[in-house]
């Protein structure tokens, strides 16, 4: 039986029928098209499908998207401001935190909330709040520079 | 026209970009979640493949019931290995040892399924989610057979046998006898006698593996699109199996979510996929899930070695006789066989041995199959032969970094040839050791290391001097040739397309490449587009792995431009009317010979070659060039790695305190990169060193099969590094470069290991293997401390 | 990744959610931040035919502190927790179990209450609840009862709260700083391979230690709390009794730590826990 | 995975041997066990519904009683498939008199496949040794009354 929901998608209204099984990570790719949130796990561990949900971080593969009724959500889509970098995307570019990309979607979802919460966290702050973010490329040394980098910016 | 080093071009690498931190233009689209892996591509009407995974180890398939699967509605088809097999041909593997055995290797699984994850059927539905539920609907009769999961019992007489057919267990055995071993060992003051296991590991990409493929009728062509670092060697070998020709086949990588080595095959899944494209006439596709990669994509390492080792009293190492069990599982998959070999060659390290023997065997057993993981048999010879050099030292009672130092060849020996045979480009060891003393600040880190042990703490220190094998060429020594192509394209606006047949994901040479060739042809880097990943686009390519991207890929591209400029000075002479000798090139002009006034830019030179009306008779329109690399030999990154640690005696945990390492990677185009490339590979050993191993239980049954079991390193368990460099050209390239792709993982893991079996030295423990768990080191702590 | 088709209903209200639950009996599954239950669903362990989603039931979500007492609302997050004012003057251990949970998506979305009623063996919330002596307020048609923590722990993965009933709140009493929860993580999955928290009460000469990862289910180490019953809290005293910590207990093991292993974490842990919180005096 | 338990039942040993190779009885006995039915002589097909908690799995399989040595001994297997993997168990149960009643030695070996052995090693052994646990104790419940 499919259910009725309306979620808010980086300021955007999205009314839809869904299976209540179709996970959020589902329902932004799929129905949305917004392909930037990843799947990488099916436990919940890697977090390559972080997204905000009300302004927090949320692992999207492990919810459903009913349960998102009534939610805004921002996605790494929905970072960057009238053609201009979130300073978080800045930082990853800058200091080279990433490599394949494929974890850096959810990695930066993650700092942005993290600078939202502390605006300067120390490297050791930032090691402990990507805790739920695996990267198996970049040794994770330039996405603390990246997000060290951001705070130094300070937010938008 | 194949170049080599000799007749190629010297590279000026003087014009600004080549050898700058430069940030990458590949980063926007990712940073911006608007790029394009295999799972994003919107492909209309397309279906989704599932597979049907054994459960079992190794059991007899009775029979398939797939009615009530069919029966569910979006199902469009359940095909098992008796529709399959037949059409989607046997998966190759491309480096057979003579006399090595191996079972055909159907797509899907036969009468048997040989490990946990052997696909056994695949459905094709409207929707990924019909397709899930239509696997509950499978109803498949195995009958369980005793798996055979131990290599060392597997090659015992009476052993169960994972494929009966080939009557023994041994997948192949190799030999590699090289200089007076006996005479070495008669010689000897010692002989020490050690085992080492290095355990299976996971590669474990974020991105899983997945394709589609969708079938054009019109043309009877197939396009593949798949997450792969070889989308050449993919179009090279698919077509035979799925019986098309190979000019109507084309294979895009799109945007890949890491490799590792663990997307350098053709895997099943890639030729099943093509085949129900064409098939059903529809596009298809499959993406792996997390457990199907832990359990169906290629493992790394599983080596256990039984070394002995001849030496002096004064620490000369004359040579090491080691017998190596490779597990291989099921079976031999595109570079199976090779990667021990490559522990075989590389084991004499950076030292002067006199002789080597390596008798190396390879078993095949109820799981996954081993192929390349990130340094691919160079991490297993540089943890042996490094360990070798610390218990030289410890059993002699030498300083670690003498002994080192005692069997290195000096600077002026290269180049260097080592026992096994291999003539190592350049090197400069002792520099590199130097430096990352000096940035380890070494005297007091050997202080620190006295305080910390006068206080009882367990505080470690470690190092390795690694050397390794990069850029593998040429040809001959190689598969599938070991050269690399690239085409450069002067587009009519002058602005530059390069085309490059490696396939980077994730290394950034997009930016690297364009970083060559703007210096290169002298426009600003913003002017160029480097494309890959695209069989149509890029025509030749041998891809990307073993770290040779830049070293062949790069200098194909500079031989590709040098063509052009030579065309391009004939018509800018035709146009001053001079000659094209005297036609200088500099900063992206052509003029006649100091005479900057009268210079010609790309733009105006690019337009004349295309429209074509002033071209000096006999020359070709145009400003495009394409070549192919031949490398002369390979490539022999080395360096120094120096760790601090310090154990928790109560629970075994170890902690990293300091690393340092200094890496010579010959010419770095994009120090930026390099150290990226470094402290990712590090990070990989950290996790194989400390963390990370592959476990099946005595039935088979994988019991790592995903993040919550499976533990890869996470920001927190990485320490700040302290990086250095040293510059030593490679020869075997005009660019200098020699490959960094892999370096941080071959050099870290002996590094920790030393460090932390120095760390326990003082309880006389002298060697413990891979990875340091808490519960290991632990168990071996309570040991010594039981027997004192 | 895909799980089981299932209905989904989201009550506004707990007597809604009760009667959903007394309709649909075993067929029904309580949804509550979804991170023990979905996990399991995508493997499809776990199938379903209704999702009661209790998430959006306001009262429960609440901190609050009342004559002595603080009592949790079961959809309370780990995250809310982990940050709250009124916890960290009033009773620290809980701030400090929550921000060690997972990580911070987990502890976002992931609550108390689910958390506990799941119980599973590595939890971390079982040792805290059993440390503090807390209460289980479970609400079930016929009204609410109160479980101790010592009986709400029933076993692996099974808790007091029966078919047809739902947790509501959790009543902890305030409680000293002098408390501690200290972990060692299974590596991979974050989850406690040994997890101890402490209660010190110095002027009674009292402690409360709860072992959580160990066993099949969490536990007081009551071994060690009578050995310290009576005595000055010293290193040498914590040293000794915490030698009890694993006494009478049927250790799991698995391929990250041997039962042995977790034995010996056990009473390592339970040092640390004793000496962390005693130094919060 | 191997266990080894011991249980103690009032009943003697004969009651305890016939119970023990009696269909309805061992259905009673097996938590969840939804349907068992005699296929041959001491072979039967079961559906279960096992698990912890709830995560359970349905599966379909068979038990077999083997090496029947009246009223001492006799050895049980079973194996079953379903959607989460599949199991598969030996016991061999000894029953020897002991005072007014019998003592039930029971060595029990099992394996799991499938998705219940990735992600549940954890729990396997501990979910087994509860259901063996609960199974001798309603034993002992319809014997002992």
């Amino acid at each position: 039986m499919n259910t009725a929901v309306k979620i808010r998608v980086n300021g955007m209204l999205r009314e839809s029928e869904v299976e209540p099984r179709l996970l959020l990570v589902q329902f932004l790719r799929e129905v949305c098209g917004l392909t930037g949130t990843h799947v990488g796990c099916e436990t919940g561990v890697c977090g390559a499908c972080t997204v905000l949900v009300d302004g927090k971080a949320v692992k999207s593969c492990t919810m459903f998207a009913v349960q998102a009724d009534g939610s805004e959500i921002r996605t790494v889509e929905g970072l960057s401001r009238n053609g201009k970098l979130h300073p978080v995307q800045e930082g990853f570019w800058e200091c080279h935190g990433l490599q394949c990309g494929y974890c850096t979607p959810g990695m930066i979802m993650t700092a942005v909330q993290l600078l939202e919460r502390n605006s300067s966290p120390s490297r050791d702050e930032i090691r402990h709040a990507l805790d739920g973010n695996l990267c198996r490329c970049t040794g994770y040394s330039h996405i603390v520079d990246a997000v060290e980098h951001a705070a130094k910016k300070g937010l938008l | 026209m194949v170049t080599t080093t000799e007749n190629a071009p010297e590279v000026n690498a003087s014009q600004g970009y080549f050898g700058r931190a430069m940030k990458r233009v590949e980063d926007p689209r990712l940073i911006k979640g608007i790029a394009t892996y295999v799972d994003d591509l919107k492909l209309p009407g397309v279906l989704h493949a599932e597979f049907l995974r054994s459960p079992h180890a190794n059991a007899n398939i009775k029979s398939i019931k797939t009615d009530a699967a069919k029966k569910l509605p979006g199902v469009l088809g359940i095909f098992t290995g008796a529709d399959v097999n037949d059409k989607a041909g046997t998966i190759p593997c491309a480096s057979p040892l003579p006399g090595g055995k191996s079972p055909a290797h159907t797509v899907l699984a036969g009468a048997r399924a040989y490990f946990v994850g052997h696909p056994v059927a695949v459905v094709v539905a409207e929707t990924r989610t019909i397709a899930r539920d239509a696997l509950d609907l499978v109803d498949v009769d195995y009958e369980p057979l005793p798996a055979v999961i131990d290599p060392e019992k597997a090659l015992e007489e009476g052993s169960p046998l994972t494929h009966p057919e080939l009557g023994t267990n041994v997948a192949f055995t190799w030999s590699l006898p090289a200089g007076d071993v006996d005479g070495a060992f008669k010689e000897a003051d010692k002989i020490l006698k050690i085992r080492m296991v290095h355990p299976r590991l996971t590669p474990m990409a974020i991105e899983p593996r997945g394709c589609a493929a969708s079938w054009h009728a019109g043309e009877s062509s197939l396009t593949l699109w798949t997450s792969t670092q070889i989308p050449h060697l993919v179009r090279t070998l698919l077509p035979g199996m799925i019986h098309i020709p190979e000019n109507k086949l084309r294979v895009v990588a799109p945007e890949v979510g890491g490799g590792f080595g663990s997307k350098l095959n053709l895997y099943a899944e890639e030729a099943v996929v093509s085949y129900l494209a064409m098939h059903l006439d529809r596009p298809v596709k499959w993406i792996e899930g997390r457990r199907e990669n832990a359990s169906a994509t290629t493992h790394g390492r599983d080596q256990i070695a039984d070394n002995e080792i001849a030496i002096q009293k004064d620490g000369t190492v004359l040579a090491i006789r080691s017998k190596i069990i490779a597990d291989v599982g099921s079976y031999c998959q595109l570079l199976t066989p090779a990667i021990p070999t490559l522990t075989g060659l590389m084991l004499c390290g950076c030292y002067k041995l006199k002789a080597v023997r390596v008798d190396l065997t390879g078993v095949h057993t109820n799981k996954m199959s081993t192929d390349a993981y990130r340094g691919a048999g160079r991490p297993e010879a540089a943890y042996m032969i490094e360990r070798v050099m610390d218990l030289v030292a410890s059993e002699l009672g030498l300083d670690p970094v003498e002994v080192r130092l005692k069997n290195m060849p000096e600077s002026t020996e290269f180049p260097f040839t080592t026992a096994t045979g291999l003539m190592y480009d350049s090197g400069n060891y002792q520099a590199a050791l130097k430096k990352a003393q000096d940035l380890a600040d070494w005297p007091k880190l050997l202080e620190e290391r006295d305080t910390a042990r006068k206080a009882g703490r367990l505080f470690g220190i470690g190092l390795s001097t690694y050397v390794e094998i990069c850029a593998l060429g040429p040809s001959k020594i190689m598969a599938a040739g070991g050269w690399e192509w690239a085409c450069v394209r002067i587009e009519i606006s002058g602005k530059v397309t390069v085309i490059t047949g490696t396939t980077p994901h994730g290394q950034g040479q997009e930016t690297s490449f364009a970083q060559i060739a703007a210096d290169r042809l002298g426009v600003p880097i913003e002017d160029i587009v480097v494309l890959r990943g695209d069989t149509a686009t890029a025509h030749f390519g041998r891809d990307t792995y073993g770290s040779r991207a830049t070293a062949l890929g790069g200098t194909a591209i500079v031989m590709s431009i040098d063509k052009i400029i030579e065309k391009t000075k004939t018509l800018a002479a035709a146009l001053l009317e001079s000659t094209p000798k005297e036609i200088e090139f500099k900063d992206g002009k052509f003029f006649i010979n100091g005479n900057a006034k009268t210079a010609l830019g790309w733009g105006q030179l690019a337009s004349e070659a295309y429209v074509a009306k002033n071209l000096p008779a006999g020359l070709e329109p145009g400003l495009e060039a394409s070549s192919f690399f031949e490398p002369p030999n390979c490539t022999y990154p080395f360096g120094t790695h120096i760790v601090a640690v310090e154990v928790d005696r109560d629970t075994g945990q170890v902690k990293i305190l300091k690393y340092i390492a200094v890496d010579d990677c010959g010419k770095q185009v994009n120090p930026l990169l390099v150290e990226g490339q470094v402290q990712g590979g590090i990070a990989q050993s950290i996790g194989a060193a400390l963390m990370e191993k592959t476990v099946y239980d005595e039935n088979g049954q994988l019991l790592t099969g995903e993040f919550m079991d499976y533990a890869i390193p996470r920001a927190a368990d990485i320490p700040d590094f302290v990086l250095g460099s040293t510059v030593t050209p490679s020869p075997s390239n005009p660019l200098g470069v020699k490959g960094v792709g892999e370096a941080g993982t071959i050099g870290a893991t002996p590094a920790i290991a030393n460090a932390v079996v120095d760390a326990l030295s003082p309880l006389g423990i002298r060697h413990l293997d891979l990875p340091f768990t808490p519960e290991r080191v632990w168990r071996a702590i309570q040991e010594k401390e039981g027997q004192s | 990744m895909i799980p089981a088709a299932f209905d989904y209903v989201r009550p506004a209200t707990l007597d809604e959610a009760l009667g959903l639950l007394g309709k649909h009996g075993e067929d029904a599954k309580v949804l509550a931040g979804g991170h023990s239950l979905i996990p399991a669903m995508k493997l499809r362990l776990a199938q379903p035919k209704i999702v009661i989603d209790i998430g959006r039931i306001g009262d429960l979500r609440s901190i609050g502190e009342r004559d002595g007492k603080i009592a949790i609302g079961a959809l309370t997050t780990h995250y809310e927790i982990e940050s709250s004012d009124l916890l960290g003057r009033s009773c620290p251990l809980l701030p400090e179990v929550a921000g060690k949970i997972g990580d911070v998506q987990v502890r976002n979305k992931g609550t108390i209450g689910g958390s506990c009623v799941h119980a599973d063996p590595a939890g971390d919330w079982p040792a805290a609840m059993l440390a503090l002596d807390a209460e289980f307020e479970i609400a079930s048609p016929r009204g609410t009862r109160t479980v101790a923590a010592k009986d709400f722990f029933v076993d692996m993965l099974t808790s007091a709260v029966e078919s047809g009933e739902i947790l509501k709140f959790i009543h902890v009493p305030v409680t000293a700083k002098t408390a501690a929860y200290v972990k060692f993580a299974q590596k991979a999955s974050g989850f406690a391979v040994a997890g101890v928290a402490a209660v010190v009460d110095q002027a009674r000469k009292a402690v409360a230690v709860a072992v959580t990862g160990v066993a099949a289910k969490a536990y007081r180490a009551t071994g060690v709390e009578s050995s310290l019953r009576g005595l000055e809290i010293s290193a040498a005293t914590i040293a000794t009794a915490a030698q009890k910590a694993a006494d009478g207990v049927d250790a799991l093991s698995d391929i990250h730590a041997s039962a042995e292993f977790r034995v010996h974490l056990a009473r390592v842990y339970a040092v640390r826990a004793l000496e962390l919180a005693a130094s919060r005096g | 995975m191997k266990l080894s338990v011991t249980y103690a039942f009032k009943a003697q040993q004969e009651k305890v041997f016939a119970a023990l190779v009696e269909p309805a009885v061992l259905q009673k006995c097996i938590d969840g066990c939804e349907k068992m039915e005699k296929t041959g002589e001491d072979i039967y097909a079961a559906h279960l519904k096992i698990g912890v908690a709830g995560i359970k799995g349905s599966y379909v399989g068979n038990i077999r009683i083997e090496e029947k040595n009246p009223p001492e001994s006799f050895t049980l297997q079973a194996e079953g498939k379903g959607s989460p993997g599949w199991v598969k168990g030996t016991a061999k149960i000894q029953i020897s008199p002991k005072g007014d009643g019998s003592e039930l030695q029971c060595e029990s070996e099992g394996q799991v496949g499938g998705v219940i052995a990735a992600v549940g090693s954890r729990l396997v052994e501990a979910a087994a040794k509860k259901m063996l646990g609960e199974f001798f104790r309603k034993l002992g419940q319809q014997l002992d009354g």
